[in-house]
């Protein structure tokens, strides 16, 4: 019969596992069946190629005890994670190996290894309670990591950290006692039976020689009580506050693995997703809004937070740029942006409603290319850029052909990030049937927002879909643009939706390296600051956005260019309205460059 | 009311000798009133009034209806005037608010375009071989009853004063708008506060109540009214001041033109069956008198003499609140006994 | 050689600036004023805009440095006839006493437009019915009430009264009613936060630095709502409230509103004395009644008489700080004119 | 006696209502004493920016869905202000979100915002 070894104190902790363990389990079976078809095809798929299986392994050993992804932005913060998260697992780790090495049988209940040292105080200690010491003084040194991030980010250069709601708190302060509770117990384990290695077994000494020998004992079994509370109450506490992360976040890298994304109608994916995030704050500095002081409470981990509660406001949801910054730093990968899409959609569903009869009676003119070029809404007020195109199309020798010159129906991507989707398709589907009736092969647009939704959403079947700086890079490249290098400098703004959205970071800096001299300013490319002007924010007003704009005019005033080059209407708008430097289209810069009169 | 420019509005009424020109309406809606108007001025006042049954009407309402042209009716009223000379009149009272707008306008017309006056002469000439001298001065017959509203306070029978409380009777007093509102210096009191039918109220111990909707239009014009689709705009414009006095709890509203008098009572009754809702203290209707029937009243004349009970509003509240008797059972029989039937009354 | 003399007919701000001026040009000003005070309608005046500034700040220095200065002042000098020649003026007064000197500078300022005469708003018929110097005047004395004296809950401002109104005889546009319509209805607000303000206006003639800014201002800060549209009349209500009517253009519809009290931007029109002295001294004055300067630039302070100068508000509606600088540039012509002379 | 000509119907509220051929309106002035703000009130606590509107008509010039639909919206969100909100609530769906009056607006205003509130806060015909 195998030995239970039940003690009283261990009950606290036994809850705690039992509580946590059918909980966690329970929420997790369900949302996982409770997929849509098409993610389980995927995960079925997935789970049976090794190579995916070992891959997710791997990642969630990088990611959720490592934290390279940590390490890679911010070294001391990598460290308290780490030593908390892979220290404590080390610490089960060889504890459970002690216990089936001390009592020779794998089946060792859990609480056995976990108590070791009380129920064996007269085991061996050796080279596993060195080890056991070593490793609880490296998850201690990280809980005075954690500690000190809680009260002085600053110190791990981070201006703002999370403010946390009460549950989160009280889950902390548990996660807190836990420690050096082991520590208490041990050391005073070892004062009454020298059971402690160089830590615990030195300060077990320092407690025989302080106190009374006859009070250690009933010390000694207050402390185990206390520590077995700790551990209960945390693990009870994980269902509820940011610590199911830890156990979230395994489902989540194997089913990401598989390809299953989030949707922008939500699923039981994006409650895995919402779970697995740690409310670790570093989605908050660089979060513009956080920065200029706009809002405080509205950043990612935030609205994660309130609709893991009782679900966010739409205000709340409403005040995101939607640039991707918190997304390309978020240690976890959540997907940030398309869950708050999510949330929107879901809180406009039941009060939004629109009636695009009219989309039937809008036409475009003859096609006169199969290229054709898509100024979008906001190129239609930057009238410049498209007769820059138009310049270069004559220079090289090229015919565009212009479809939306005088009128045009809006892409559907500023109603997307509303949350209006169905609005949102109602234009692409209009969209796409004038794109391809037109008969046109290449789509070219100097509006990222556009680009982004027709390279996502639309369908197309084949229609090459180029962002004007690809168009003309290409140009350059077959030789079609010939142009000489120029004197000007220019400062390139890699606007969010083409830099993070489409990934398109270097053909607009092969062209503007043809023409002039490229100035890379402080935080560019997927670092790049949003201009202030993003669609996805519906309460900024002006004098906002504008303070928005000013902060990134300075860095990139600093650079000294002559001219600050974007490549998208919104935020040559938006850049413009706060610097004394002259803010261009890549387009208009290559038609400088290449000095062709208009046509 | 406190008032600050009427007194700029004056003008010279003479006291003798008037020519009086009927009007064609009134004579329908309120048939009373000009018999009563005749009396007050001959029997009460020994005016010299000569009532010609040879005029014709001022044809005003077709002018104002675009069927009758200008040179037509300027050959009327040269016509008017021409019996007006031939019964050695020189002062002409018009009954009528729209006639005496008309004769005022043509009048000033030849002042301005002399041509006019030559060829509206000839026109008469050839058609009645009648000439005319243009009258020495033409007024309302409101006017001459504001003229000797004194006189008639000296005789009066019936203050406009609630004998029970004492208290002055509130009255709205509704001035047409051909009166003031098209020659300014033709009205007493100009168009911003006329004083005629007001001055009539304050002699006779009454009280004009001043409401947002004053000078707002009774609605009448003869195109709105005389195609029945049209008729919601009157009816929607008195009810815009009907809504605007209820409150100040109006004793009785008086007017100087057939429309307004007719329309401010008829267009209740409407009201009254279109929405079920009627103005008026106790919910039967704010009673409308011409400014004669008032006088009447004033000088003790017999309610039905004056043609009162053809009005839409039953006027007995009126009646029983100034304690002056009326035979209820006589409302409706005419002078030789016989029922002459009645209008559909308001709020029963 | 005695040094030149030169009268200032007029003793508001612009009448004192000239006369210290002309003191520092080195000639012997003479202040005549019809009032019993100087200082002119700024002493009626509670805050000046755009900067809120108490009128007093700006009157006081002046009329200290008159004193300081000595120049002679003579107070309830109304004046009847000036008479002379290029070199010479001499200025009668209604008491019989005169004066002589070498030039004049009239400075005779503005008349406020009688709203009595906009009988239609019912200026002096219904109890609310206040003008913009009736409202300055109450937040002189600090009590901004109703006639029964009771705090206003709505407020209606009506720009353009006797301003670009052909009725009221006056087409020119005063210029300083709608910043001083956007300055009051902004006092109001913060006197009565509870209470809404409604500025009913053809234009918003901020023509001023820092007037949109004040303008931005009412609306931002102060929520006072601007209703594009020319109030036709007002009439009095029961509780002497006054039913304003206006359509409001931009809704394309007539617009009707109650309001506690109304008040009437009166504009600013040409003193009869200016029509007197333009015959008297053969000097002209435009259509709207103002003085006409020689031209609309340098002359704008000279007249076709050579020895008289005009300046303030009498050539033109105009703000303070304007007027107190042609006040200086008249100043300074006169004196070179003066000094000139044999 | 004979009741009057005009033909008779019983009215919805049972009471006898006479049709006579015409009938009463009330006026088309918009009557700020009766107006309900409330709707204008919410929005404007959302979007402050929105009291900056002078009515320039900047937004409705540029409008994308204005240039092809009955949508004006510089006239839709001043009649809000007005306290008449009926019937606007489907004129606003023709609008595309897109941004444009944004930018072209000469006094910021956060129009996006404001077509945003009134989305929820119009009430649905």
């Amino acid at each position: 019969m195998v030995n239970l070894y039940f003690e009283p104190f261990i009950i606290p902790f036994i809850v705690g596992v039992v509580v946590l363990f059918s909980v966690m389990w329970t929420k997790f079976i369900s949302w996982i069946s409770a997929l849509p078809q098409s993610d389980r095809r995927m995960m079925r798929s997935g789970i049976f190629s090794v190579a995916t299986v070992v891959g997710a392994l791997w990642e969630a050993f990088r990611e959720c005890l490592l934290h390279l992804k940590i390490g890679r932005v911010n070294g001391r913060l990598w460290y308290m994670h780490t030593s908390l998260a892979f220290g404590w697992f080390l610490l089960i780790a060889f504890g459970k190996a002690e216990a089936i090495l001390y009592l020779k049988t794998p089946v060792v209940p859990i609480y056995v290894d976990v108590f070791f040292r009380k129920y064996f105080p007269f085991a061996h200690v050796g080279a596993f309670g060195f080890i056991m010491d070593a490793l609880l003084l490296f998850v201690l040194s990280g809980l005075v990591a954690a500690v000190v991030k809680r009260f002085r980010p600053s110190v791990y250069g981070m201006r703002r950290t999370t403010d946390h709601t009460l549950g989160d708190k009280l889950a902390l302060s548990a996660l807190w006692c836990i420690f050096p509770l082991r520590l208490l117990a041990e050391s005073f384990n070892s004062a009454i039976y020298d059971s402690g290695s160089f830590l615990t077994g030195s300060l077990g000494a320092l407690w025989a020689l302080l106190l009374p020998s006859r009070s250690l004992p009933y010390i000694n079994e207050v402390l185990w009580w206390c520590y077995s509370v700790s551990l209960g109450l945390f693990f009870v506490s994980v269902p509820i506050s940011r610590y199911l992360h830890i156990f979230a976040e395994i489902p989540l890298i194997f089913l990401r693995s598989f390809k299953v994304r989030a949707s922008v109608r939500a699923t039981t994916f994006t409650k895995l997703q919402r779970a697995a995030c740690s409310r670790c704050g570093i989605c908050i500095d660089p979060c513009q809004l956080s920065a200029e002081g706009i809002s405080l409470d509205t950043q990612s981990v935030y609205l994660l937070r309130d609709e893991r509660a009782k679900g966010a406001t739409l205000a709340k949801a409403d005040s995101c740029l939607m640039c991707g910054r918190c997304q390309s730093v978020c240690p976890v990968g959540i997907e940030l942006d398309v869950i708050r899409t999510s949330v929107r959609h879901d809180r406009r569903k039941a009060t939004s409603s629109f009636d695009y009869g009219y989309l039937d009676t809008v036409h475009v003119p003859l096609a006169t290319s199969k290229v054709g070029f898509f100024s979008g809404c906001m190129g239609r007020l930057t009238p410049s850029v498209a007769a820059s195109m138009r310049a270069i199309a004559i220079r090289s020798g090229v015919d565009i052909w212009f479809i939306d010159e005088a009128e045009g129906i809006c892409c559907g991507r500023p109603q997307r990030m509303a949350g209006n989707l169905d609005a949102a398709d109602r234009m692409r589907e209009r969209n796409e049937e004038l794109f391809v009736e037109s008969g046109i092969d290449t789509l070219v647009t100097s509006c990222p927002i556009c680009l982004r939704t027709f390279r996502e959403d639309y369908h197309l079947n084949g229609i090459r879909l180029l962002h004007h700086s690809q168009f003309i890079a290409e140009l350059m490249e077959q030789g079609r643009l010939d142009v000489e290098r120029g004197a000007a400098s220019f400062a390139y703004h890699d606007p969010c939706e083409l830099g993070r959205g489409l990934g398109i970071y270097d053909e607009p800096r092969v062209v503007l390296g043809n023409i002039g001299r490229l100035e890379e300013v402080a935080r560019s490319r997927d670092k790049a600051l949003c201009c202030g002007g993003s669609l996805a924010h519906l309460g900024l007003d002006m004098a906002q956005r504008d303070r928005i704009a000013a902060g990134v005019c300075a860095e990139f005033e600093a650079t000294g260019a002559d001219f600050i080059v974007t490549s998208c209407p919104m935020c040559k708008k938006s850049l413009s309205r706060s610097t004394e430097t002259r803010v261009i289209d890549i387009a208009e810069a290559v038609k400088m460059a290449v000095g062709v009169e208009e046509a | 009311m406190k008032r600050y420019t009427w007194d700029r509005y004056q003008k010279t009424i003479p006291d003798d000798r008037f020519y009086y020109a009927r009007s064609c309406i009134r004579q329908n809606f309120f048939p009373g009133s000009e018999a009563v108007f005749l009396r007050i001025l001959r029997d009460d006042l020994g005016v010299d009034v000569f009532d010609d049954a040879k005029h014709t009407s001022c044809t005003g309402i077709g002018y104002h209806s675009d069927i009758v042209p200008l040179e037509t009716i300027m050959t009327v009223v040269a016509r008017q005037f021409a019996l007006m000379t031939e019964a050695g009149y020189e002062n002409m009272v018009s009954s009528c608010i729209t006639s005496f707008g008309l004769y005022t306008e043509i009048l000033t017309m030849w002042e301005h375009h002399p041509e006019l006056e030559e060829q509206a002469r000839a026109n008469l000439k050839a058609a009645t071989g009648r000439d005319f001298v243009k009258p020495k001065c033409v007024v309302h017959s409101s006017d001459l009853i504001f003229h000797f509203r004194e006189r008639i306070a000296e005789k009066a029978k019936v203050r406009l004063v609630d004998p029970v409380s004492g208290r002055p009777l509130k009255v709205v007093d509704h001035i047409g708008c051909h009166y003031a509102k098209i020659f300014p210096t033709a009205g007493i009191g100009g168009s911003e506060f006329p004083y005629v039918l007001a001055g009539m109220v304050e002699s006779w111990g009454g009280e004009t109540v001043d409401y947002p909707e004053r000078r707002h239009c009774c609605g009448f014009g003869f195109r709105n009214y005389l195609v029945q689709a049209n008729r919601g705009v009157p009816l929607s414009n008195s009810r815009q001041k009907l809504e605007s006095m209820a409150p100040y709890k109006p004793d009785f509203i008086v007017a100087n033109c057939p429309g307004c008098t007719m329309f401010l009572d008829k267009w209740q009754y409407a009201i009254s069956e279109i929405e079920g809702v009627t103005y008026g203290p106790d919910g039967r209707g704010i009673p409308v008198l011409s400014y004669e029937e008032m006088a009447g009243l004033v000088l003790g004349y017999g309610p039905w003499d004056l043609g009162m009970q053809m009005h839409q509003v039953s006027v007995e509240p009126l009646l029983n609140k100034l304690e002056i008797e009326y035979d209820e059972s006589h409302k409706f029989l005419g002078n030789n006994g016989k029922y002459i039937s009645h209008p559909a009354h308001c709020g029963l | 050689m005695a040094a030149k003399r030169v009268i200032v007919i007029g003793g508001g701000v612009a009448g004192m600036q000239a006369a210290v001026a002309l003191k520092k040009q080195g000639v012997t000003p003479m202040l005549i004023e019809r009032d019993i005070t100087l200082g002119g309608k700024l002493c009626r005046w509670d805050r000046l805009f755009p900067s809120g500034t108490r009128a007093g700040e700006v009157v006081s220095p002046l009329v200290e440095a008159i004193s300081e200065t000595g120049i002679r002042t003579v107070l309830c000098g109304e004046v009847s006839e000036i008479v002379g020649d290029d070199s010479r003026v001499e200025v009668m007064l209604t008491d019989g006493s005169s004066y002589e000197a070498e030039a004049a500078i009239i400075a005779t300022g503005f008349d406020l437009f009688d709203a009595s005469l906009k009988e239609e708003y019912g200026y002096g018929i219904y109890p609310n019915v206040v003008t913009s110097v009736d409202l300055e005047e109450m937040f002189r004395s600090g009590a901004v009430v109703r006639a029964d004296g009771s705090e206003p809950r709505s407020v209606a401002i009506l720009h353009c009264v006797g301003s670009r109104d052909r009725q009221a005889g006056c087409g020119h546009c005063s210029r300083v009613c709608c910043i001083t319509g956007v300055k009051q209805a902004i006092e109001l607000k913060q006197l009565y936060p509870g209470c809404n303000v409604y500025n009913f206006y053809m234009d918003m003639r901020m023509f001023g630095s820092g007037y949109e800014e004040l303008y931005k201002e009412a609306q931002e800060r102060y929520r006072v709502n601007f209703i594009r549209g020319r109030i036709s009349e007002c009439s009095g209500t029961m509780d002497s409230r006054v039913l304003v009517k206006a359509e409001d253009t931009l809704a394309g519809r007539p617009l009707r509103l109650t309001v506690d009290m109304t008040v009437l931007l009166v504009g600013k029109q040409a003193p009869a004395s200016n029509a007197k002295f333009a015959s008297e001294l053969g000097i002209c004055v435009s259509s709207d009644g103002f003085f006409k300067g020689a031209d609309c630039f340098d002359g704008a302070t000279l007249t076709s008489r050579r020895n008289i100068f005009v300046a303030g508000t009498a050539t033109g509606p105009k703000n303070v700080g304007e007027s107190m600088n042609e006040a200086v540039a008249a100043a300074i012509k006169a004196a070179e004119y003066v000094k000139g002379l044999a | 006696m004979e009741k009057a000509v005009a033909d008779i119907h019983k009215g919805s509220s049972g009471t006898v209502a006479k049709k006579f051929g015409f009938t009463v309106k009330s006026g088309r002035a918009i009557d700020i004493d009766a107006a309900d703000m409330s709707v204008a009130d919410e929005v404007m606590a959302r979007v402050p920016s929105w009291s900056l509107c002078i009515g320039c008509g900047g937004c409705t010039a540029t409008c994308t869905a204005g240039a092809f639909a009955d949508y004006n919206f510089r006239r839709l969100h001043l009649m809000v202000r007005r306290g008449e909100v009926t019937g606007l609530r489907g004129r606003l769906s023709a609008c595309m979100l897109c941004g444009k009056c944004v930018l072209q607006c000469p006094r910021g205003v956060n129009t996006r915002g404001v077509i945003a509130a009134l989305m929820e806060l119009l009430p649905r015909d």
